[in-house]
């Protein structure tokens, strides 16, 4: 089994309930597809308030699993959750409906920004808005205008003719015009400019220091993510094999080779990946 | 022996739309058969054995009427069949029935393919459309001399068959039409055709609609302040219609060949079905129910003439030999070598919006 | 070296929205060639022109000699371009050997009449297909998922399919449009060597559209700076790096010494 | 447990059956369909006939629908055109039937470009829609041109003789609906592994994507419309041989619709679907018939109408129920059961 | 002159009626995505309980619209959560294959309540003829042209100015994101399937009035699904003019070509116009990017 790396990690009993609480908690759980395919396998992690916490993770590690269980829509791909639970503030929230969840709080920004092609950027917003009442709709969105004057520019035009950074900026828009308490991003960075991921980024530590919310950033921009993240956890094939904070993480030597590409030697240059690679010791 | 036939018990096959809009016409014949059989075996039976009815469902699509032949003859093993679908279904299964020899009488939908050539055990009871038309033609024709003429139908077989009665009619009696029109099988709206019929000045007009077509012609007709002298066609020819005509349906002319149900026979028919048929069926009972009737009469007697042990030999002959049979529905029924088609006498009636009934005309 | 992609003057208007504004740009044979800009400067509407995904309103394409205005869209392929899509564009109810087959369209021959038949040529053609096919996989190593349906792979996953079926094509033009958005460190790492050793093994030409700096800076012989439509700058790595007006219309001041080497 | 099967050579890859299991199976079926005409009786057997007939129309219907994604709401008016096409040549003008099966294939693959050209633009629905209307007019065509067509009346047809091979027992057309939706199976299964099929299948997942592989969008749509037309026609043939009399009444819009729910039922886009998704469709009726029977004797025989309305709601609820727990199909179903035949008793 | 007139008035009103039962296709298609095949069966079972509550209850106007209204919000909550709701997330495919089912089970269950015989809705002033200038018209049409006219004045506010009208459209470009953002995707859709039962309910009550009732009714739904092609899937309004355009079209070609000619004439003039316009009058165009 994976943890025979010694790192300096709190979580040493992945079997047993997390040592750390938090607002959001995923406890043991375990998420199955078509009653066949095992995405989650027995992950426990915690999402303390007020902070950033980020989920890293290659390709098909299960980051959106998670996510989809947390808003309660596994459902509708056939997931389910088989075992463990999901707890925030302390109730379990597994089996509540998505919108009693978007009540109480929790909301998402889905992968691949999934606007609402067919509605102008005002209406995607509205739609945001849905589970308030008009006038505080109304007063969040002027805050999402002044967190992305674009949107405002453009909030006539049909949200499916936008390029790709502005269907994302009108996502994280869209989602925060819910009044989350935890915001869950699914990797917002995707397909945006550098300099757009800067202000994203900036907005997300603005949500958290200013706002206080709680920050969930699943990401493949590892750098990037533990910048800004207080805590990290690198999930594998649908288990979590490491985890710290953030410093800890940056500093561990796999993290560094696999998630932000530096070697001990500084970062390399693309141009000289070589075609046979050291192993990841989680693997061995 | 032949299959069908126990010691106890014979069977019949019936293969009609039970359900969908024509049920309407199915489900009346198959009460007429119903009501022929219950009275034989209340009398005992055909020389001791009791007639057991196997009825099937087609939902009016012709493959499923030839199955449900198949069915009745290959599984449930009848000793002869009644009745069978509308026209294009009955011409459909006229091979299987053709090939299998089972004695056949078909009472539903008279039409000349049926009976020429005549098949060996296949039988009509009925009038052929052709003649019905042309025997309304000629009657309307003749009351109303030099009048402008104005014709609809439906476009498909019974509506050419219609029209060609028609047409035969207008070139014998050089009638002047001044309207001809063909409206779409399941048309609902009337209106532009209506109007068409009006601004031709038609004073005769033969609605060739079935029955929720007629009503809405009449019900046109009425909107637009008209009424020509109207003849229609014994398949619209049952009572509900003239509800829901109205005022406007008072005095429309039909044709038929079974008795109307306001006569003494019509009268004497429900009396004496009223003990044999459930409420429900009672209601449904509609000039089909007479149809069916007689044809089941003519094919139990022709069985019950064979004796102790009937065979579909000597069921066939017997069925030929049939002279004059009355079975208080129609004129007496009459077949002959090589004639399986018995023509029936065909008579006129009115319908009168007040006690909504059609009443015979003279 | 001869301009085997040459665009003079391209503009592309949707509506009252000039997306792609009066651009001129070279691509020389064998090289590796990224176009960048912020979001919405109409990079992916460019590389739909130079696919024949969309018509040009004004300007001129020339590809290999060839002004692209005077063929169908559909025969595109047959030129020599090929591409990848930003949001994915795979036929996700087939496996990933059909996908890929899929691209070696223009290459085989057979008609209606022939497939249903099936045999003598038809049959050499689809076999030899196949075997090109197998030879692709193994070039992006994905032989293990070469039996999955397509629309059960993870992202990164689809895009090497993706990129496998843009490779079946035999184009003498790669477009990439954003090829490793959404993957991780080591996924990008395999990226970049492919897309090397498509250039230095196949001979093709590539073009890439990308926002990840790393993989950008690193591979490209030239980069293109697109903004608002228009090109704002072309040049290699270390010009575009140093641009003041790239800088602030695209990287933000802050982090362009992480993307040095060896920073 | 069968682990797999190793290819040795590119030649496999695109083998028809690739494994023996496989070909054993569909030996031991053919076989029992060759023999089935002497062992069933003749009701039995007309559901037999249906079936290969139906299947014949559902996997012309697959190419169009199934493969290419082209929503057909009027394919009944390829099935029209096809029997009256026969039914005119072979009836009317006496040819041989070789010809009139020809006419049958050709007349509709005719007429589908007349509906398929205009239709190039449209997607969906609004493509469907055309397909329609098409059906429809065909329909007014053919009760319009007498002359040809007999209108309304329809044309009788006797069961053919090819090569000097009656075909006029129930057995002896049979074999011959038999060979032709082999033929017509063969000839699917043929196009789907071929670059023919592959760029239907791309038109149908992603036009976009389909045009830059080089694929011509307006041919191949076509070339869809054509292949499907020509088989539907043919089946169109067959139906009518089988009713032995051809009308535009014999051939209700009602088909177009049974034609869809065959290829859903079975699962969309598979040629085994179609075969399933026909066998279930065709059979579901009698089997309602027969539940009903096992309920009660006498309600099956009564002719109170009510008990055969039970009947039809009893076969809508049985597809609703069928989607609820198997959207995927009959397809989906067999996948399914496969999977948890290899890989029992692990759950995962 | 008068013919024309004449002509247009009765197409006017067999349009409003197809206008009626299309915007019941659009409703449902803007708010789930699905076209739903059983939507003549549904007006026509909207249409029969008015008949049963005409001939039983009270042949009062009021008494039978209301009770209509009542009985079609119903049926229509009824088989969005014991029907389409748990086919909620399955292929749009086996979820239209659903409303087929689901067509064969209301049709012969109108059969199993009621007869096949032809009935009249007869509750008083529908059958009044009034004349205008010497043009008869039956106070029905009248009413179903008027009341066309104000539903489509209404539906178009709603979709425009209010929440739920604009969530019903996320629903259908996305419910999985709708439910994200806390939109209950099974509300909104119930919302769709009460109202598009009631608007094409309307539709087949007024029917009634000026037709009759008859067990081919469903066949409504088969002219009205091209009207709501031809106005644009997803315009409920275009939906509403579609079916006038269709009833229009096929009075004049029933007047001036011939009645043979109805049909066809309503279908060539569809394939004319989704030639110049693919997406409908009014429809909008898929937002397609690559
Ligand atoms: N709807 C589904 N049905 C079946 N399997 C699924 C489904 N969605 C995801 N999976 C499987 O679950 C696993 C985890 O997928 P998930 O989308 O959560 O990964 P991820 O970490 O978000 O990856 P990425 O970085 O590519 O977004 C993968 O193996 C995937 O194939
Ligand atoms: N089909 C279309 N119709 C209308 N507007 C469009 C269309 N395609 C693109 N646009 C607009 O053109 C502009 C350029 O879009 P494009 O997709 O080319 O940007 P991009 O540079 O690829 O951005 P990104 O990096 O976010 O992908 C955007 O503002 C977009 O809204
Ligand atoms: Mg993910
Ligand atoms: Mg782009």
């Amino acid at each position: 089994m994976p943890t025979t790396i010694p790192h300096p990690t709190p979580q040493a009993a992945p079997l047993t309930a997390p040592a750390r609480d938090g607002l959001l908690e995923f406890r043991n759980i375990r998420i199955v597809y078509d009653n066949a395919i095992e995405a989650i396998r027995d992950v426990s992690i915690a999402v303390p308030e007020g902070n950033i916490v980020a989920l890293l993770g290659s390709n098909g590690a299960g980051k959106s699993t998670l996510l989809k269980a947390m808003s309660g829509i596994l459902y509708t791909e056939e997931g389910a959750i088989e075992n463990g639970s999901i707890r925030f503030r302390n109730d379990e929230v597994h089996h509540l409906a998505p919108d009693e969840l978007v009540r109480r709080g929790i909301v998402q920004v889905p992968e691949g920004r999934r606007v609402f092609a067919a509605l102008t950027i005002d209406e995607n917003l509205q739609m945001g808005g849905y589970t308030r009442t008009g006038a505080e709709a109304r007063e969040r969105r002027d805050k999402v205008f002044a967190l992305f004057p674009r949107l405002h520019e453009r909030r006539d035009q049909i949200a499916g003719y936008m390029s790709g950074g502005e269907q994302q900026m009108l996502a994280i828009g869209r989602a925060l015009m819910t009044d989350p308490v935890l915001l869950a991003l699914d990797e917002p960075s995707l397909g945006l400019a550098p300099l757009i991921i800067d202000r994203i980024y900036e907005v997300i530590v603005r949500l958290r220091d200013e706002l206080k919310m709680t920050v969930l950033l699943v990401e493949q921009n590892a750098q990037r993510a533990l910048d800004i993240a207080d805590y990290g956890y690198i999930l594998e094939t649908g288990r979590v094999v490491l985890d710290g904070t953030a410093k800890q993480l940056t500093a561990n030597e796999d993290v560094r080779e696999f998630y932000l590409g530096v070697s001990s030697a500084g970062r390399k240059s693309l141009r000289d990946v070589k075609h046979y690679k050291r192993r990841k010791r989680w693997l061995s | 022996a032949d299959p069908g036939i126990t010691d106890t018990e014979i069977l019949i096959g019936d293969v009609e739309p039970l359900t969908g809009p024509p049920a309407l016409l199915g489900v009346a014949a198959s009460i007429g058969h119903k009501i022929a059989i219950a009275e034989a075996n209340a009398a005992g039976g055909i020389n001791g054995r009791k007639i057991k009815y196997v009825l099937e469902d087609d939902g009016y699509v012709t493959a499923r009427t030839i199955q449900g032949v198949k069915k009745v003859i290959d599984v449930d093993k009848v000793f002869a069949i009644l009745g069978i679908s509308g026209s294009g279904q009955s011409i459909a299964v006229m091979p299987v029935l053709e090939k299998s020899g089972i004695p056949t009488v078909i009472d539903v939908a008279p039409v000349k393919f049926l009976w020429e050539p005549p098949r060996k055990n296949v039988f009509v009871v009925g009038q052929s459309y052709e003649e019905g038309i042309i025997h309304l033609v000629n009657f309307l024709a003749d009351k109303n001399p030099g009048k402008k003429w104005g014709l609809i139908t439906q476009d498909d077989d019974y509506g050419i068959t219609v029209r060609d009665g028609f047409d035969s009619v207008v070139k014998a009696k050089k009638l002047n039409v001044v309207y001809s029109g063909n409206y779409k099988k399941g048309q609902q709206d009337f209106s532009s055709d209506m109007l068409q019929l009006k601004d031709s000045g038609a004073e005769v007009f033969l609605a060739g609609g079935i029955i929720a077509e007629n009503i809405a012609m009449m019900k046109e007709l009425e909107k637009l302040s008209i009424k020509p002298v109207t003849g229609i066609f014994w398949p619209g020819r049952i009572e509900p219609v003239l509800k829901l005509m109205g005022p406007a349906g008072d005095g429309i002319y039909a044709v038929d060949y079974v008795e109307p149900f306001a006569g003494t026979a019509g009268k004497a028919f429900l009396e004496k079905a009223k003990p044999l048929v459930s409420e429900a069926e009672f209601k449904g009972i509609n000039r089909y129910t007479m149809t069916g009737y007689a044809a089941a009469k003519v094919l139990i007697a022709a069985i019950e003439r064979c004796g102790k042990q009937p065979t579909w030999a000597c069921t066939i002959s017997e069925l030929e030999k049939t002279k004059n049979v009355e079975t208080g529905v129609m004129a007496p029924i009459s077949f002959g070598p090589g004639v399986h088609f018995s023509n029936q006498k065909l008579q006129i009636m009115q319908a009168d919006a007040a006690t909504l009934s059609f009443k015979p005309v003279d | 070296m001869t301009a085997l992609l040459a665009i003079e003057n391209l503009s592309k208007r949707f509506g009252g929205l000039q997306a792609v504004a009066d651009v001129s740009l070279q691509v020389n044979s064998g090289e590796i060639c990224s176009v960048i800009g912020p979001n919405g400067a109409g990079k992916t509407t460019l590389f739909n022109m130079i696919s024949g995904v969309l018509r040009p309103s004004t300007g001129r394409i020339t590809f290999d000699r060839l002004d692209l205005s005077t063929i169908s869209p559909w025969k595109f392929a047959a030129v020599g371009i090929g591409r990848t899509f930003q949001n994915l564009a795979l036929f996700k109810h087939g496996t990933v050997v059909e996908n890929i087959l899929t691209g070696r369209h223009t290459h085989l021959r057979s008609t209606v009449l022939d497939a249903v038949v099936f045999f003598g040529r038809t049959r050499k053609e689809e076999i030899e297909a196949r075997q090109r096919v197998e030879h692709i996989i193994e070039f992006l190593e994905i032989e293990h998922i070469r039996d999955a349906v397509v629309g059960t792979l993870s992202y990164g996953q689809q895009k090497r399919v993706e990129l496998a079926r843009a490779l079946a094509c035999e184009p003498k033009l790669l477009l990439l449009d954003e090829m490793v958005s959404g993957m991780n460190q080591e996924e990008t790492e395999d990226i970049a060597r492919f897309v090397l050793d498509i250039r230095d093994e196949l001979g093709i030409t590539v073009v890439m559209i990308e926002h990840e700096m790393r993989i950008v800076m690193d591979i490209s012989d030239r980069i293109h700076v697109l903004n608002f439509g228009r090109k704002i700058a072309e040049g290699t790595p270390d010009e575009v790096r140093r641009d003041p007006a790239v800088a602030e219309a695209y990287l933000g001041g802050q982090r362009t010494e992480a993307m040095q080497v060896g920073a | 447990m069968r682990t797999g099967d190793y290819k040795q050579s590119y030649g496999e890859l695109v083998a028809l059956i690739d494994s023996p299991p496989v070909w054993l199976w569909s030996a031991v079926l053919l076989l029992a369909l060759i023999a089935a005409p002497h062992l069933l009786n003749s009701y039995a057997l007309s559901f037999l006939m249906i079936i290969l007939i139906t299947v014949t129309g559902a996997l012309g219907l697959n190419i169009l629908t199934g493969y290419t994604g082209l929503i057909s709401l009027g394919h009944v008016g390829f099935l029209v055109t096809g029997a009256y096409a026969y039914a005119v040549l072979v009836s009317k003008y006496h040819m041989p039937p070789l010809v009139g099966f020809l006419g049958a294939g050709v007349v509709p693959a005719l007429a589908s470009l007349i509906v398929g050209a205009p239709s190039l633009r449209l997607k969906g629905l609004y493509l469907a829609i055309t397909t329609l209307a098409f059906s429809f007019i065909i329909n007014t065509v053919i009760l319009e041109m007498r002359w040809l067509t007999n209108g309304a009346r329809g044309i009788q047809v006797q069961r053919p003789e090819i090569f000097g091979i009656s075909f006029d027992s129930d057995a002896a057309f049979t074999y011959l609906c038999l060979g032709i939706a082999v033929l017509t199976l063969l000839a699917t299964l043929n196009i789907r592994r071929s670059r023919v099929g592959r760029a239907f299948v791309a038109i149908r997942d992603n036009d976009t994507a389909a045009r830059v592989m080089g694929i011509n969008l307006h041919a191949y749509k076509l070339f869809a419309f054509v292949t499907s037309a020509f088989i539907t026609g043919i089946a169109g043939a067959l139906y009518g041989i089988y009713l032995s009399f051809v009308s535009v009444e014999g051939f209700p819009f009602l088909l177009s619709i049974e034609a869809l729910a065959i290829l859903i039922v079975g699962g969309l886009g598979s040629a085994l679907g179609a075969v399933l998704g026909t066998i279930l469709i065709v059979l579901l009726p009698e089997a309602t018939r027969l539940v009903f029977s096992l309920f009660s004797a006498q309600l099956d025989t009564s002719f109170t109408t009510g008990a055969q309305e039970l009947k039809s709601m009893l076969y809508g609820l049985v597809i609703i129920l069928f989607l609820r727990f198997q959207p995927r199909g009959l397809v989906g179903a067999w996948h399914d059961i496969r999977r948890t035949w290899v890989h029992w008793p692990l759950r995962y | 002159m008068q013919y024309l007139i004449q002509l247009l008035i009765s197409g006017l009103a067999i349009g409003a009626i197809y206008g009626l039962i299309a915007m019941g296709f659009a409703v449902i298609y803007k708010s789930t995505g699905l076209v739903n095949f059983a939507q003549g069966e549904m007006t026509m079972i909207t249409a029969y309980i008015a008949w049963t509550i005409s001939t039983t209850v009270s042949g009062n106007v009021f008494v039978v619209a209301l009770g209509a209204i009542l009985a079609a919000i119903l049926l229509g909550l009824i088989i969005e959560r014991f029907v389409m709701r748990p086919m909620l997330g399955e292929p749009v495919f086996a979820t239209v294959m659903v409303t087929i089912g689901l067509a064969v089970i209301l049709r012969s269950a109108i059969n199993f309540i009621w007869d096949a015989y032809p009935h009249g809705l007869d509750i008083g002033m529908g059958h009044g003829i009034v004349h205008l200038g010497g043009i008869g018209v039956r106070t029905g049409q009248l009413a179903v042209i008027a009341t066309l006219l104000l539903l489509l004045a209404a539906i178009w506010a709603f979709f425009r100015y209010s929440k739920v009208g604009v969530a019903m459209r996320a629903v259908a470009a996305d419910d999985r994101t709708a439910l994200l953002m806390g939109i209950s995707a099974t509300r909104v859709h119930a919302l769709a399937w009460a109202a598009s039962s009631v608007i094409a309910g309307i539709g087949g009550v007024f029917f009634a009035l000026s037709y009759d009732l008859s067990p081919a009714m469903f066949q409504l739904g088969l002219k009205a699904f091209p009207a709501t092609i031809l106005g644009g899937l997803d315009a409920v309004l275009g939906s509403g003019l579609g079916g006038l355009l269709i009833g229009i079209t096929e009075n004049l070609a029933g007047g001036y070509v011939g009645s043979g000619m109805k049909e066809v004439a309503g279908f060539a003039m569809i394939i004319v116009v989704l030639m110049v316009r693919p997406f409908g009058i009014f429809g909008e165009r898929d937002i397609e990017r690559v």
